[in-house]
């Protein structure tokens, strides 16, 4: 056991605020949708670690239905997009603000 | 539950007369032509009234038990039954609901052309409703009663009402409904406290302790005094009255309004004694305020409805007072009182209905001379009036005399403020007379005949006949029906048990109120 | 330092500076094809974590699938005059900010954590012994039937929801 | 059992009257209303003959009203005093029923004259009929309702429909001390039952009710409520103001009610529970003193009025008060006698005057009812100025006609009474003079000197026809001969045999002073009579210019007593116009800002928050982001440093 756990999680946890960074700070929409697969792959990254060093199988499973969410979220996010995207050529985010209370 | 007796006649009278109207909705379902629906409407509201008659003659008058009582079981789990049944208190209720339902169908004959149909469902449903409410023995059912006459009289406000009806319907439904949601809670946690039962004459014979009495009473209080109106929450009546239809208002100041005080009568003084006695000063302060605010605020009022109810206002004042004086004559005269101003205001608001068909206008400034227009019309009103005055013959005196005479024992001071509406009434009714029927014709009725305001016809004086026989019965005989209520009373001021004096209460109330901050 | 150290030495740095890259690229396109890369670096640190299934699911599913799908999307939507505007939002700043105080907060929880719960029972070798794949068919099968079968529901409403959204654009 | 006929006979009449009368009896309506009164009259003269033999009726007819311990029986009882009062009303009403056939001919609403009329005689027969306090309140406030009716019977005429209801409202301010004594001698006695309350009087004396704070002795508190009641019905000082409005009424209304019946219902009352007034003797001081200043003050007033009827009201008004002023020095025998001769002549008065309006009606006089505009109808209408000549000799008190022999009887007890007495009676003896001054005005305006009305008018004015001058013989042979039968033992030994009949109900007025005493005061009330006889003469025969002298000399006091000393305006402008206004500024206000202020503040209220919370719902997705991460971020923090 050399590599501690807790090397793991700092990594995940790292990774995490850049995919945070990447979804707060960028313009372009496909980057955030990017960098939320970022985020994602940086959890599955800290369950796979807790899986293996506690021996227990339940972390593995989780990342099975984290990826199966990701696809899932990525999907829609882009169909969404496109629709979007139809009629209103920009995928500039502060452009968008159909949703205006 | 030794104290019911069961029915004993052929037929489930009480469910059958609950629940016949209900039936004539349906029926009425399933109808197109709008004379075809009245008529069986008028059928349903007469049959209603029949069913409910054998009540009268074998009703025991000597225990204050309920009887013609039916239990079955309902939900089990929750222990909630099916349980109807009447005592002296609710009985005359009854046959007032019928009554002014029949009337309603009637007075509406050709005032409503629109969605005659639904018009009807409404008002039946509203009776089924109403009856409900004056049976139920069980809070479950009490509370689906109670809610359930909201939403036609809403309908009636909304839909076949004057200018701004929206506003008033939504109004009153809000109004009631905050009241009712916070008499729900009560209802909860008597149901918890009270042995998981929803009985009420269960309920009734636990003592609770007196700090969760205090709190219990205050939330059965907002509902009831927002039905009263009482005093600073009646502002949703006028607004209610002027906009409802005639039907709509009759059924409101008849029926609904009783539905606040006979809560006060069902619920809060048997099932909350301590909490009544500390309650009962604030109570009287407020209802005659009520009694002298209603009065002077009629003369101020342009419109023919809003005067009228407002003067309901003072009136339930009145009622309240009398309950709250927590002796036989007093809360004898209470219930006397809600008989007389159903039969009073009711009677009041189908003549209004009656010439607003002719004239259009409720403003009074447009009203004069109507006398020798309409000489008939005008006998009619002056008896309504000297009604609602509280003359001696009429029945109007026997309830107010009675009232004054029990809140003049409890305590002097408020006999005699409560006697000062009785000058503030006599004033603003006879002016409102004056106005509308002496005062010289106005041209543009006489002269032009523009409207032809034709005295009014047969099937308006069948109308009214019945009240008025019914005010000068109660003025001149009013034991039959003060008899039914002896026994009821008398178990009702019995189970108070005032030991201490009212003064000892007061300072409960203070004391209590402290604690709270 | 010992050897698995050095290793995840280089698997964290490089996967950092991957992810900085990833986030920073002007063109998407640069973007995806660093993302990949990491993509492939995350499915090694499975490895270690002896958990070789999930490294080949990663490499299949997200770096067959999902990327695919991103570089599919970019090559529809002509990303021309995307290029030349800005790249950050204006209050780029503060989600500077709070993504390194993220960090921050997050090795202190790190630090914190002293007390571990139990080992369960499936040891390194136990997984060796049966084979990762068998042992995850089984847990998954038995323990965790019910949240696989929502997992497949949820998927059919992506994909549903996909095909309503694209189909709109034909008419 | 046939004397529960007596209050019905008129109601029936009523009834049919009432029912049928807009299209089927119509100008037939007497034919109905005069044999029930008449029939009542006859029922009332078999029943005075039953007391006069000794047996006094009490009879019960049905419960009225039982809740709990408070129990009301509808009964009738007919003793000494209501004997005397049921003649005096049925007599004088089948008078007046006559008269009015000639009076109201060709009215339109004449059926709903005689109705209302025969009303009133029921709900008049049921009050002095009553054997409870309930019931004689029913009868009370039936009365004041038919008053209102009659008061307002032209109601085309604003000031009629005005007048009406004034009459109405003033009398509930009355009824409201009265219904409270009524309640609060129930609460003491346990019964409303006249024989149980009297039979227990006694009890009274002592006790004392905590009345907001401080003790109030019970007896005075009951009796000043019943007082009260009386006030507002017979028209005493504070609630005078309806009865001179009442004249809008026609002229047999003024008569039967305003002089003869409803007003004297006070009298009746506080004569009836004379128990319970022996008790307290500053009840008796406050009856006694304002009888007394009611006297002079109204008289005072008809001193300058020119309308005939206000006249003869404002005398109504001045000898209520003398009625009151006996019953307060405990003479209630010669209270009684005085309404009883009262009765007569004034009513004689009022349908004197009323056949003169109806001649100058004929004549399309406009201001028929104006002193100034008559003069010189000796001529034409010589049958009423003779009548007129007798009713003003009896209220004088000319001797040897019956106003002598009443208004003589209170004077003389007055003076007997002590002090109060005797200060009372001086105030009576003033008031006597002037009422000799301005009846004397009113014959010598009206039928002496030339005609002032218009030219043309003088040749239509005739005599009446006969179905009016009819009562009025009849009613000048009442003012004449009713005074008989209370002559002052000073005179004939057993001659008060009013005062003997009356004695077991009202019992035997204490105080008897020396025969000079009395020579003294019937002396002074004679001279006192042609005193004010023969100033009148003067001023509206001889020297006719002398009222202008006069009046321009006391100017201010002149215009005062003109406008009945502003009590009018005072009233209107301190309780009338407050209610109203406050009903409208403050208190619709009260209603429409403050209430509904809340109930509509309250939505808007909250629609006010959520329009500023809009604002955060940018749209932006970033924004969302970092609001969320933030979120994120204080949990954390939370979590690590506060756990």
């Amino acid at each position: 056991m050399l590599v501690p756990l807790s090397w793991y999680i700092i990594l995940s946890a790292v990774i995490f605020s850049i995919g945070v960074f990447g979804f707060l700070a960028r313009r372009n929409l496909i980057i955030m949708f990017i960098s939320i697969e970022l985020m994602l792959n940086s959890v599955n990254i800290s369950l796979a670690a807790f899986s293996h060093y506690l021996q227990v199988m339940r972390g593995q499973i989780l990342v099975f239905f984290v990826i199966t969410v990701a696809a899932a979220e990525a999907a829609i996010g882009l169909a969404i997009l496109i629709a979007y995207y139809k009629n209103n050529p920009t995928i500039k985010v502060d452009e968008i603000n159909l949703l205006k209370g | 539950m030794e104290d019911i007796i069961y029915n004993q006649l052929s037929y489930p009278i009480l469910t059958w007369s609950v629940f016949l109207p209900l039936i004539g909705a349906l029926v009425l379902l399933f109808m197109r032509n709008a004379h075809v629906v009245r008529w069986t409407a008028l059928l349903f509201t007469i049959a209603t009234f029949i069913v409910s008659l054998p009540l009268l003659n074998n009703f025991d008058k000597s225990t204050h038990k309920m009887q013609f009582v039916e239990i079955h079981e309902w939900i089990p789990t929750w222990d909630i039954k099916y349980f109807v049944g009447i005592d002296g208190i609710s009985i005359l209720f009854l046959f007032l609901t019928t009554l002014l339902s029949i009337l309603c169908v009637l007075v509406s004959w050709k005032a409503i052309e629109t969605k005659t149909k639904e018009f009807y469902m409404a008002i039946l449903t509203m009776e089924a409703g109403m009856l409900g409410v004056f049976v139920s023995l069980d809070f479950f059912l009490f509370y689906i009663f109670w809610e359930a006459m909201l939403i036609p009289m809403f309908i009636l406000i909304g839909v076949w009402g004057g200018q701004n009806r929206v506003y008033a319907s939504i109004k009153f439904f809000l109004y009631t409904l905050v009241g009712s949601v916070l008499m729900l809670v009560g209802i909860i946690v008597l149901y918890f406290y009270g042995g998981r039962t929803l009985d009420i004459l269960a309920l009734s014979e636990i003592q609770y302790p007196v700090k969760m009495q205090f709190w219990l009473f205050l939330a059965f209080f907002a509902a009831f005094a927002v039905k009263v109106p009482m005093f600073p929450v009646h502002t949703w009546l006028p607004d209610a009255h002027t906009e409802a239809p005639t039907a709509g208002s009759v059924i409101l100041a008849g029926v609904l309004i009783k539905m606040g005080a006979y809560g006060f009568l069902r619920f809060s003084i048997p099932m909350l004694p301590d909490a009544t006695l500390i309650f009962v000063k604030p109570i009287l302060i407020l209802s005659i305020i009520a009694i002298v605010y209603g009065a002077l605020v009629c003369f101020a009022q342009k419109d023919f409805k809003r005067l009228i109810a407002y003067s309901s206002v003072s009136h339930m004042g009145f009622v309240t007072l009398g309950l709250f004086a927590l002796n036989t004559q007093g809360v004898e005269g209470g219930i006397l009182q809600m008989l007389n101003h159903g039969i009073i205001t009711g009677a009041m608001f189908l003549m209004i209905g009656i010439i607003y068909e002719r004239t259009h206008t409720r403003v009074i400034a447009d009203y004069g001379g109507f006398a020798k227009l309409v000489p008939l019309y005008a006998g009619f009103f002056i008896i309504l009036t000297f009604a609602s005055i509280g003359l001696p013959g009429t029945n109007g005196f026997i309830g107010e005399f009675l009232i004054i005479f029990g809140a003049f024992k409890a305590r002097m001071i408020w006999g005699v403020l409560a006697a000062t509406g009785i000058i503030l009434g006599a004033g603003y009714m006879l002016w409102l007379y004056q106005r509308i029927f002496f005062q010289d014709a106005r041209t543009d009725y006489e002269a032009t005949g523009a409207h032809p305001v034709s005295d009014i016809n047969v099937r308006e004086v069948i109308t009214i006949l019945p009240l008025i026989v019914f005010i000068f019965w109660i003025g001149v005989h009013p034991d039959t029906f003060l008899s039914y209520m002896h026994s009821s009373v008398e178990n009702l001021i019995k189970n108070l048990n005032m030991t201490t004096s009212y003064a000892e209460y007061e300072n409960m109330l203070v004391k209590n109120i402290m604690e709270l901050f | 330092m010992t050897l698995p150290q050095l290793f995840f030495a280089y698997f964290a740095l490089s996967m950092t500076v991957l992810s900085l890259l990833i986030v920073t690229r002007k063109n998407p396109v640069h973007s995806v094809i660093w993302m990949l890369v990491l993509f492939i670096h995350i499915a090694a640190l499975y490895l270690f974590l002896n958990a070789e299934f999930l490294a080949a699911i990663q490499i299949i599913i997200y770096a067959g699938a999902i990327l695919v799908l991103f570089l599919f999307v970019i090559m529809l939507l002509n990303l021309k005059r995307e290029e030349t505007a800005q790249k950050y939002q204006s209050q780029w700043p503060i989600s500077m900010g709070i993504a390194l105080v993220f960090a921050i907060f997050m090795t202190m929880i790190v630090g914190k954590i002293t007390v571990m719960p139990a080992l369960g029972e499936y040891s390194v070798e136990a997984i060796k012994a049966e084979g990762s794949m068998m042992t995850i068919g089984k847990v998954l099968y038995t323990r965790y039937l019910l949240p696989f079968e929502i997992a497949s529901l949820v998927l059919l409403v992506a994909i549903i929801g996909a095909v309503v959204l694209a189909k709109q654009r034909v008419e | 059992m046939k004397y529960a006929l007596i209050p019905l006979l008129p109601f029936i009449a009523f009834v049919l009257n009432i029912v049928f009368g807009r299209n089927y009896i119509k100008d037939r309506a007497h034919w109905i209303a005069v044999p029930a009164v008449f029939g009542s009259f006859v029922l009332a003269v078999s029943a005075f003959t039953d007391v006069l033999s000794g047996n006094v009726i009490n009879i019960n007819l049905y419960s009225w009203i039982t809740s709990g311990d408070f129990h009301v029986t509808v009964g009738f009882l007919i003793d000494q005093l209501s004997a005397i009062m049921l003649i005096v009303v049925t007599s004088i009403s089948t008078l007046i029923f006559i008269y009015s056939i000639g009076y109201m001919h060709g009215d339109g609403g004449y059926y709903r004259f005689f109705a209302y009329l025969s009303l009133f005689v029921f709900s008049m027969l049921v009050l002095v009929m009553a054997n409870n306090f309930l019931l004689m309140y029913f009868g009370w406030e039936a009365v004041g309702l038919c008053s209102y009716f009659l008061i307002g019977f032209w109601f085309h005429k604003k000031s009629a429909a005005d007048a009406g209801k004034k009459a109405f409202i003033v009398n509930r301010f009355g009824d409201f001390g009265f219904g409270l004594g009524v309640i609060l001698i129930f609460l003491t006695f346990g019964s409303l039952d006249y024989m149980q309350v009297f039979g227990q009087a006694g009890s009274l004396l002592g006790q004392t009710i905590d009345l907001f704070g401080y003790d109030v002795d019970l007896a005075t508190l009951i009796c000043l409520l019943l007082f009260c009641g009386a006030v507002g019905k017979s028209a005493q000082i504070p609630l005078h103001v309806w009865l001179p409005d009442a004249m809008e009424g026609p002229t047999p209304v003024s008569a039967l009610i305003h002089a003869a019946t409803m007003v004297t219902a006070g009298v009746f009352m506080v004569a009836r529970c004379n128990p319970l007034f022996n008790m307290s003797e500053i009840a008796m001081n406050t009856v006694a003193i304002v009888g007394g200043v009611t006297a002079i003050f109204a008289a005072t007033i008809a001193l300058v009025q020119n309308d005939i009827k206000r006249v003869i009201a404002y005398s109504t008004v001045s000898q209520l008060g003398y009625m009151f002023l006996a019953l307060g020095v405990g003479a209630y025998s010669a209270g009684i006698f005085h309404l009883y001769t009262h009765a007569y002549f004034k009513a004689l008065l009022f349908l004197g005057s009323g056949s003169v309006i109806h001649a100058l009606h004929h004549a399309k006089h406009d201001d028929e009812q104006n002193m100034q505009k008559m003069g010189g109808l000796r001529k034409h209408m010589p049958l009423t100025y003779r009548v007129f000549i007798i009713a003003t000799l009896s209220i004088t008190g000319i001797p040897f006609l019956a106003g002598f022999f009443s208004k003589d009887e209170i004077l003389w007890r007055a003076f007997l009474g002590g002090e109060l007495g005797r200060f009372l009676w001086l105030l009576g003896t003033i008031a006597a003079l002037l009422t000799a001054f301005y009846s004397w005005r009113l014959i010598y305006l009206t039928f002496h000197g030339s005609y002032r009305g218009g030219e043309g008018q003088e040749q239509h004015i005739h005599e009446s026809p006969k179905v009016i001058t009819v009562p009025l013989m009849f009613l000048a042979f009442g003012a004449i001969f009713a005074g008989y039968v209370g002559i002052p033992p000073l005179f004939v030994e057993h001659g008060d045999k009013i005062g003997e009949f009356l004695a077991p109900v009202l019992g035997h007025p204490e105080g008897h002073g020396t025969h000079v005493q009395e020579f003294f005061v019937m002396g002074a009330s004679i001279f006192v009579a042609l005193a004010g006889w023969i100033v009148a003469y003067t001023m509206y025969l001889k020297k006719t210019d002398l009222p202008q002298k006069i009046g321009s000399l006391f100017k201010p006091i002149h215009t005062l007593l003109f406008n009945k000393y502003y009590i009018d305006e005072l009233y209107s402008r301190s309780i009338v116009q407050p209610v109203l206004k406050a009903s409208d500024k403050i208190i619709l206000a009260f209603d429409t800002y403050v209430i509904e202020g809340i109930v509509n503040g309250l939505p808007n209220l909250i629609g006010l928050f959520s329009r500023k919370f809009r604002t955060v719902q940018t749209g932006f997705l970033a924004n969302y982001g970092l609001v969320m991460a933030f979120g994120v971020l204080c949990i954390i923090g939370y979590m690590i440093f506060v756990r």
